[in-house]
């Protein structure tokens, strides 16, 4: 048709879900967005919103239990609504479109060389030579940066790296020189330098091949490096979307703005306001929804918003959801934002003098792995030579990437784990020295995974009381009054007593596992990733807890985390580890604004604010 | 690559030696070989006589401890009851079990992994739950019983194969059927659920995007991926085969080694016994490590070690 | 064989048979008849592992040993007379002199001529304790040496006047060529393990061990013969060890001859019009033996004679006989086979008296009866009666089926309180072959124990005078009898199943002659040819 | 407390997809019996188990034939419909025993064999899988070479001559079963101990100071329990076949006992004349195999839906 029809123009969509126990469900409830030519389009969203849902609907991949509907589906001039799938497969799949997923581990098939699944996506259907589908790929594989790429393809998956794996992937979506290509999550899985590498190529190859591209992502930090325009989806569709500056120097819907402010900044000083969490979490799917989908969460909620679904409407460039008008809602952002700053939790007085509470002293751990009984050994050097002080009251924060030996010295200090050499210390004694049940008094865990960290058969007060039984603690009832106590610290509501793991979500399983560690009254806490595998809204609520947690009862926390942006947020001294070894410690703020590892300044330059980049 | 094949080797002897004296001391225990060669009627004095002769009344010990030197030296030893060497009773024997194990697995692959598939391609259909009904039931008909069946349909009513025996290739088709039809369950909900786990892995998706579709993503894509654990298996199955056709050969009649190692127990044979038990846990060992070789031809991960 | 199209089928024509179903079931129904190809194809229970008769005991072997060998004697298989066969003529000099003379032209299967030479060299082979011959142990009992006395005639010089030194001539020496176990000038036990060269009316032409026998007529065999000319080319000998598969193979028509079959399906068999059922003679008889001796402890029940007797007492061989053995068994109240030169039949009798028995096991102290394993290798059915009988007199019998070999073990360990035993004699119709063996005071046969017992036998055992002979094993059947050692059951009856056009002549003696058969002409006679074997070929023609 | 502003909504809400509303609201127990109740195999597989089982316990009792009774001369009457009569509805078998009840006993001894055969399985491959997969290591290895010299052991040959060392009993019978099927167990709760050993709970029961004797306890065998109730009925299915394997070809239940293997193996002989000898107790033991697999499919559906295919 003619050159100024959008590349893409996605209308009402919406997907339907059949459970196997009959319940309709509906992920995707009317999106509509338009692609130009060229244009890049970030789409955001916590898990749940529909986002990945979204672009799977748009390839056709939706599970064989997903009705999709939409009043329009073209790219181009092609109606994608009125082409069987199997043409659809023939002419667009990997043609037209390239896709990009997130996980680049399992996401190549594992069995076939690189080569191979390069190659046949350019001769699939006879849409080209073996030989030219060859010379395609070897050209590709050099632009997206994968050194050696004619040896590369007759390499496996495995043998190739997370960030050379979704090169590879990039290169894959790119062999067919599609006109639009879809990036799902593509950096997720990535330790941080990777991810920024990755984005940047994207944006590059994007505007370079004048491409329409949507990167789906919940990370807005990530977006933000590679993107025009952005869409913000929540349950299911959209609340807000417009160019992307514009849409993160005024956020109009709520939770757009709740969003910005309760992600933690790795370019804001250390001790700045309070995280902006948004209460509860995003609704589940399978309710109709007769009002507005954010009305239960909202802080300008009222009776209007529970006649029906505010439609979208537009300001400027932007477009947003909601009843209330553009003004009035920037001006309530602003408000908040500047007016009533709820302040960080005030600063307690680190006890440097003492000595350490828990410390670890020139520790390494070996790793020896053996195949078979005659086997050979092999050795791995987890953790080498390591020393770290954690004094009382301070946020100690590790970080590092995959890898870098983090967890292993986290469960050293936790007595989960003997070091090979070198000694645990607490309060100068050796650990080792002290039974299970002393150590579990001054030192808990808490986990990453909420979902591994609760024993699935027993109600949250069992999981809770459990430590006092353990430690012969008081009876039943006093078990009880002392759990439901614990509930309510932790912000639990006594009605989860009786309830299971898999009743909850991710957020209410992380305030019983601190629950489960307050139980004892221990002096330092162990967080191990506390809360990457939260949304960030969820991640703001835990973080705030942990530190109204602290100032109530004076722990002590050891936190060990990949976030950059958290550490700077949460901790006041930080110990950066790369390759089981410390590279870098010192106070928070110094170690941000004058790192002087190499490595941690390679850590630095990867942070991508959406908010620095404009301003 | 020859390192581990070298210590499968070892781990085979070894296994094959425990179990072996597994059987050389249940069989020591139990019967009296000397009686069992003399048979019905025979008179103590010759009873004792072989005894002697066969060196059946050293220390256990060291029987067995002399067993395993031959085995070493390459010398499988002399059948009491047989009067041949035991290399040739096994040699004699083995053909007729590996045609009988080859043909029922063949029966086996042919049945239950195109069943296993198209149940794959199309779960909760009518084939999905035709392939179901077919496992279910292979599972709980007991083969000795359908062997019986089958022999009065087929052979007795019908007439259309041979009762007994193994001498022609027609011999084969029901003990094939009754034995194949045993490992058609395990291997085809295996087969079902590989693909179904495969469908919904990420590299299918990917291929999906690519444009794949059907039949080319299921030959593909996803069908070597889960031929991993089929094959694994397949390996034991025909291991087992190969030493547990018992029931089958004792119901049709036929001479392999099943029948032999019945024979050889009934018969207190112990270096007969001894020596198959040997070779059953060998090949075991050694069907695994194949398997184990073929999915390394598979998947490249596995190549590792 | 069936020579049906459906033979060759192979899993390759599978395709075929999905479309042309109708057509072979059409061709499904070709007959086969037996005569076709002259063969006869036979099936053993127990599988044939060694084709020489010289270093094998089974009833199996002593069977194909008909086929493939001579001995200097022979059975007669109506009369149960021992005459000459490879010999011509006998003489006894005095009672431990034997002069044999040998026929003339008699060849071996490789076509070499018999000589003195080979008979000189079989004997002394087997009198050589050091190889190891079956035989050795009976032969040399009673046989001092062997000498040539002319062309072609050899003395035999035995120790002491043996009763039944032409039995053993007739049944365990079959006669070997000389040098037929020198290989490389080294003594080589297993030369003739799948190859035999014989004498007899057959020969081998392949043997798959535990599988097949394959044997021709032996063309060359020597006229005037008592076993006479074959008339059936081939014979195929199966080993078939399952009733189920065997019934099939007669169904199916691809068998033509089983012996020992059981009665319920030798009748259902021959009732099923696919084949006759045959019924003869066997020397085997069945009977329980107790541990009188204690052998399994002190004090065990069965020391005790009133246990014994109403053991005896208790169990309804007429029941049994009648409804589980079968046609053809006869049952016994001594411990021997009433054809048996010397089985005395005049002994106490414990006739069926569950009664009786409750009232001696009370007398005995048993009001509420003692546990019993009772030991069975055979005839599962027989065992569980007895066993039910044994219960109903409140004697709390356990059953114990085993492979004959764990048996043996378990009675050699004296383990064995009773046990469900059998005994053929090796065909013998004579008491020794009986007595001997079971009452010596060295074998654990012996459950009682009885010096008495074994003094008798083993006097009878050196006297050539038959009517002395007759007196003492008189004398101590009568005592087994009244001390109940035994409880004496019945004389198995022999069911052959043959294909209906074949003729085969039943043996008085249970041993089959297979040699005698052949193929009628008159079809679908029913009239078995009992004990015909005059009908066929020159028998008796010294 | 209420210093503390972030306390959660009133309405409890999911993020996932993949988990329904309601079904988030619901105990484990309630999701379980939501679960069986709509799951038709496991319907169906139950009520034959409970129905035989019934049959089994019941039916001797109040039925006036008995299994023991030989009438030699009434032997091998035909069951009702081909000629019998209802003084013994199934016919009698070779020595005039009645048929029905034979058949029933023959329920009791495989339900009898099957449960403590696949208990005692149970007890060895659990305990051995918890050990290899909890310690891993040395343990770990040994079990594994003690795994594959069992797989590698036909393991027919053995339990006949064991058999025929100890002398068939029941008892032995399920002693050999027993002895000779726990890899299954031992494969399944090895792997899911490494992966439980692996995860936070774990890790979490241990800083709270558990020995870990209360750990295997409580934290870890607890959840292997429907893997365990799964493989359990499954093998117990496997160890009613095996028994009558074993009695079929004469090394496992000894007559007069009554057990369908060895019935089988009895009428064989005479299978072309008196057919409903080995054509009754066979369909039993398809039945109540079938029953038990069934049952076994359906709780593997049920209890670990995330293994389901």
């Amino acid at each position: 048709m003619n050159e100024h029809a959008p590349l893409l123009r996605v209308e009402n969509l919406s997907i339907t879900l059949k459970t196997p126990s009959g319940e309709q469900v509906q992920p995707l409830r009317g999106v509509n967005f338009e692609l130009s030519r060229g244009e890049a389009l970030g789409i955001v969203g916590e898990s749940g919103s529909g986002k990945s849902m979204s672009m799977l609907a748009l390839m056709g991949l939706l599970p064989s239990n997903a009705r999709r509907d939409a009043d329009s589906l073209k790219l181009g001039d092609k109606d994608l609504l009125q082409i069987e799938d199997t043409t659809f497969a023939r002419e667009i799949a990997g043609k037209r479109i390239g896709m990009i997923f997130q996980e680049p581990m399992t996401s190549l098939n594992p069995v076939y060389t690189i080569g191979r699944q390069l190659i046949e996506t350019a001769t699939l259907y006879g849409r080209g030579t073996a030989r030219a589908a060859r010379a395609r790929a070897i050209e590709l594989l050099n632009r997206v940066g994968v050194p050696e790429p004619e040896l590369r393809l007759d390499q496996y998956p495995h043998q190739l790296s997370g960030g050379l794996r979704q090169r590879v992937m990039i290169a894959m979506a790119l062999m067919n020189e599609p006109e639009l290509i879809i990036a799902d999550e593509p950096t997720t899985a990535l330790d941080v330098t990777i991810k920024a590498q990755i984005l940047d190529l994207l944006a590059d190859l994007q505007s370079e091949l004048g491409m329409g591209m949507i990167l789906v992502s919940h990370d807005i930090g990530a977006v933000s490096r590679a993107v025009d325009r952005i869409g913000v989806m929540y349950a299911g569709a959209f609340v807000e979307k417009g160019p992307l500056d514009d849409v993160f120097e005024h956020p109009l819907h709520p939770y757009t703005q709740g969003l910005l402010q309760c992600a933690p900044r790795a370019t804001l000083a250390h001790g700045g306001p309070r995280l902006g969490a948004i209460p509860g979490s995003v609704p589940s799917p399978f309710k109709r929804l007769t009002r507005c989908a954010f009305s239960d969460r909202c802080p300008h909620v009222h009776d209007a918003c529970y006649g029906s679904e505010p439609a979208l409407r537009s300001a400027g460039n932007q477009a947003y959801r909601c009843v209330l008008d553009a003004e009035q809602l920037q001006s309530d952002n602003d408000h908040s934002d500047k007016g009533v700053v709820i302040p960080h939790a005030t600063p307690v007085q680190v006890e440097h003098g003492d000595p350490p509470v828990l410390a670890l002293e020139s520790a390494s751990c070996v790793f020896t792995t053996r195949r078979g009984l005659l086997g050979r050994s092999k050795d791995n050097r987890a953790v080498d030579d390591v020393s770290i002080a954690l004094h009382g009251n301070e946020i100690l924060a590790i970080v590092g990437e995959s890898g870098s030996g983090k967890t292993t010295t986290a469960r050293m200090m936790l007595g989960l784990q003997q070091p090979t050499s070198g000694v645990a210390l607490f309060r100068g004694e050796a650990l080792e020295k002290s039974t299970p049940r002393q150590r579990a008094q001054l030192i808990q865990p808490v986990f990453q995974d909420p979902y591994s960290s609760l024993n699935p058969l027993r109600t949250v007060g069992d999981s809770i009381g459990r430590p006092l039984v353990v430690h012969g603690v008081g009876n039943r009832a006093s078990r009880r009054e002392r759990a439901l106590e614990i509930m309510s610290l932790v912000g639990l509501p006594e009605r989860f007593y009786n309830s299971y793991p898999n009743q909850m979500s991710g957020g209410q399983r992380q305030r019983v596992a601190i629950a489960r560690a307050l139980v004892l009254e221990p002096k330092v806490l162990i967080c191990d990733e506390p809360t990457s595998a939260l949304d960030i809204s969820v991640q703001a609520q835990i973080l705030n807890l942990l530190l109204d947690l602290r100032e109530r009862l004076g722990l002590t926390y050891l936190l060990i985390t990949h976030d950059l942006a958290v550490v700077r947020y949460f901790a006041t001294r930080v110990v950066v580890m790369k390759s089981g070894q410390i590279v870098e410690s010192g106070e928070t703020e110094r170690v941000y604004t004058q790192p002087t590892h190499p490595y941690t300044q390679e850590l630095l330059a990867s942070i991508s604010d959406p908010l620095r980049r404009s301003a | 690559m020859l390192r581990f094949a070298i210590r499968r080797l070892l781990l085979a002897l070894a296994v094959g030696f425990t179990v072996s004296l597994a059987a050389f001391l249940a069989l020591q225990l139990a019967t009296d070989p000397a009686q069992a060669i003399a048979g019905e009627d025979a008179e103590p004095a010759v009873v004792e006589q072989i005894r002697i002769e066969y060196g059946l009344d050293r220390p256990l010990v060291t029987q067995y401890v002399d067993w395993i030197g031959n085995v070493v030296q390459g010398n499988f030893g002399e059948s009491f009851y047989w009067h041949q060497s035991v290399a040739d009773l096994i040699l004699q024997a083995a053909p007729t079990t590996l045609k009988l194990a080859t043909f029922s697995i063949l029966v086996t692959i042919l049945v239950a992994i195109p069943l296993g598939a198209l149940a794959a391609m199309r779960p909760n259909s009518w084939v999905d739950r035709l392939a179901l009904s077919v496992s279910v039931s292979a599972q709980a008909i007991p083969n000795f019983w359908l062997g019986l069946v089958v022999i009065v349909i087929f052979s007795v009513h019908l007439g259309w194969f041979p009762v007994a025996g193994d001498r022609t290739l027609a011999h084969f088709v029901l003990p094939a059927f009754v034995l194949g039809m045993t490992s058609v369950p395990a291997v085809m909900r295996l087969t079902r659920a590989g693909l179904l786990e495969a469908f919904e892995a990420d590299y299918i998706r990917t291929a999906r995007a690519k444009g794949f579709r059907g039949y080319p993503l299921l030959k593909k894509q996803a069908l070597r991926n889960a031929m991993l654990p089929v094959i694994s298996v397949l390996a034991v199955q025909l291991g087992n085969k190969l030493g547990g056709a018992i029931i089958t050969e004792a119901v049709f009649s036929m001479r392999g080694l099943g029948r032999l190692a019945v024979d050889s127990i009934q018969g207190g044979d112990i270096p007969t016994v001894q020596m198959l038990v040997f070779v059953f846990a060998m090949t075991f060992v050694l069907l695994t490590f194949i398997a184990d070789l073929i999915n390394a031809w598979i998947d490249p991960r596995l190549r590792l070690r | 064989m069936m020579f049906c199209p459906l033979k060759r089928w192979t899993p390759a024509s599978a395709g075929a048979l999905a479309l042309g179903l109708t057509m072979l079931l059409g061709l499904a129904g070709c007959t086969d008849d037996g005569s076709q190809d002259d063969i006869l194809d036979v099936a053993f229970q127990s599988q044939v592992s060694n084709l020489d008769r010289t270093f094998t005991t089974k009833r199996e072997y002593i069977i194909l040993s008909q086929l493939i060998d001579d001995f200097l004697f022979d059975v007669d298989p109506e009369t149960l007379k021992y005459e000459p066969l490879l010999a011509k003529s006998y003489e006894f000099i005095n009672d431990t002199t034997l002069d044999v003379t040998l026929r003339d032209g008699v060849k071996f299967h490789d076509g070499s001529t018999l000589s003195v030479k080979d008979v000189l060299y079989t004997y002394n082979f087997v009198l050589d304790p050091d190889n190891g011959a079956r035989a050795n142990r009976n032969v040399s009992d009673w046989l001092e040496s062997v000498e040539q006395i002319g062309p072609m005639t050899v003395r035999f010089h035995l120790s002491y006047p043996y009763p039944l030194a032409l039995r053993d001539m007739a049944v365990t020496v079959p006669i070997r060529k000389a040098g037929s176990y020198t290989v490389d000038g080294e003594l080589d036990k297993s030369a003739l393990v799948t190859r035999e060269n014989g004498l007899g009316p057959y020969e081998v032409v392949h043997f798959l061990p535990g599988r097949e026998v394959m044997l021709k007529r032996f063309e060359d065999y020597y006229d005037g013969s008592p076993k006479g000319k074959p008339a059936i080319r081939q014979i195929r000998i199966h080993t078939i060890s399952d009733w189920g598969s065997a019934q099939a193979g007669i169904l199916a028509g691809e068998l033509d001859w089983l012996y020992n079959v059981p009665g319920d399906i030798a009748r259902n068999l021959d009732a099923s019009g696919y084949a006759k059922r045959l019924v003869g003679p066997s020397m085997r008889i069945g009977f329980l033996q107790l541990d009188a001796a204690g052998l399994t402890g002190e004090n065990a029940p069965l020391t005790d004679l009133r246990v014994r007797r109403a053991v005896n007492h208790a169990i309804n061989r007429q029941s049994i006989v009648e409804n589980l053995v079968g046609a053809g068994a006869s049952l016994i109240a001594t411990s021997c086979n009433p054809v048996q030169f010397g089985c005395e039949t005049d002994v106490q009798r414990y006739p069926y008296d569950p009664r009786k028995a409750r009232e001696l096991l009370t007398e005995a102290g048993y009001p509420d009866g003692f546990p019993l394993t009772l030991w069975a290798y055979r005839d599962p059915y027989v065992a569980e009666a007895m066993a039910q009988d044994l219960r109903d007199v409140g004697i709390d019998v356990s059953l114990r089926y085993v492979p004959l070999p764990v048996l043996n073990k378990a009675r050699s360990a004296g383990e064995i309180p009773a046990y469900f035993g059998t005994w053929g004699a090796g065909g013998t119709a004579d008491v020794a072959a009986t007595l001997s063996v079971m009452w010596n005071m060295n074998t654990d046969r012996n459950l009682a124990q009885d010096p008495l017992i074994a003094k008798l036998v083993a006097s009878a055992e050196r006297t050539q005078v038959k009517e002395t002979r007759r007196q003492l094993y008189s004398r101590a059947l009568k005592r087994i009898a009244d001390q109940a050692y035994w409880a004496p059951l019945y004389v198995f009856p022999q069911n052959y199943v043959v294909n209906k056009r074949l003729g085969f002549p039943v043996p008085s003696d249970g041993l089959p002659r297979l040699y005698l058969t052949h193929w009628r002409s008159d079809g679908d006679s029913t009239s078995g040819d009992r004990a015909s074997g005059g009908t066929v070929g020159n028998k008796g023609g010294n | 407390m209420s210093s503390i502003d972030n306390t959660l909504p009133e309405r409890q809400t999911s993020a996932g997809v993949e988990h329904t509303e309601s079904l988030i609201t619901l105990t484990p127990r309630q999701l379980l019996h939501r679960r069986a109740f709509s799951h038709w195999g496991l319907i169906i597989g139950t009520l034959t188990v409970i129905a035989l089982v019934l049959l089994a316990v019941v039916g001797p009792l109040v039925l006036p034939f008995d299994a023991y009774a030989q009438e030699l001369a009434g032997r091998l009457q035909p069951p009702v419909w081909a000629g019998g009569d209802w003084a013994h509805p199934l016919g009698t078998d070779h020595l005039g025993r009645d048929y029905l009840a034979r058949l029933l006993i023959g329920a009791r001894i495989s339900l009898t064999v099957g449960f403590f055969a696949a208990t005692l399985g149970c007890i060895i491959g659990v305990t051995l899988g918890v050990c290899a997969g909890y310690f891993g290591g040395r343990i770990d290895q040994a079990v594994s070479y003690l795994l594959t010299c069992q797989l590698a052991l036909p393991q027919i040959l053995l339990a006949m001559a064991l058999v025929f060392l100890i002398g068939p009993s029941i008892y032995v019978v399920i002693g050999v079963i027993g002895v000779l099927q726990w890899s299954y167990f031992l494969v399944v709760t090895r792997s899911a101990v490494m992966r439980i050993r692996e995860l936070d709970y774990i890790a979490s029961a241990k800083t709270i100071g558990s020995s870990t004797r209360s750990i295997f306890w409580h934290e870890v065998l607890p959840n292997l329990r429907s893997q365990i109730i799964v493989i359990f009925t499954i093998e117990m299915g496997v160890a009613i076949l095996s028994e009558a394997a074993l009695s079929f070809l004469g090394v496992g239940i000894q007559s007069p006992t009554p057990s369908w293997g060895l019935m089988i193996s009895e009428g064989r002989q005479s299978m072309f004349f008196n057919p409903w000898l080995t054509i009754l107790p066979g369909i039993a033991l398809f039945l109540l195999v079938m029953g038990v697999n069934l049952m076994g499919d359906g709780m593997r559906d049920v209890l670990t839906p995330e293994g389901r295919h």
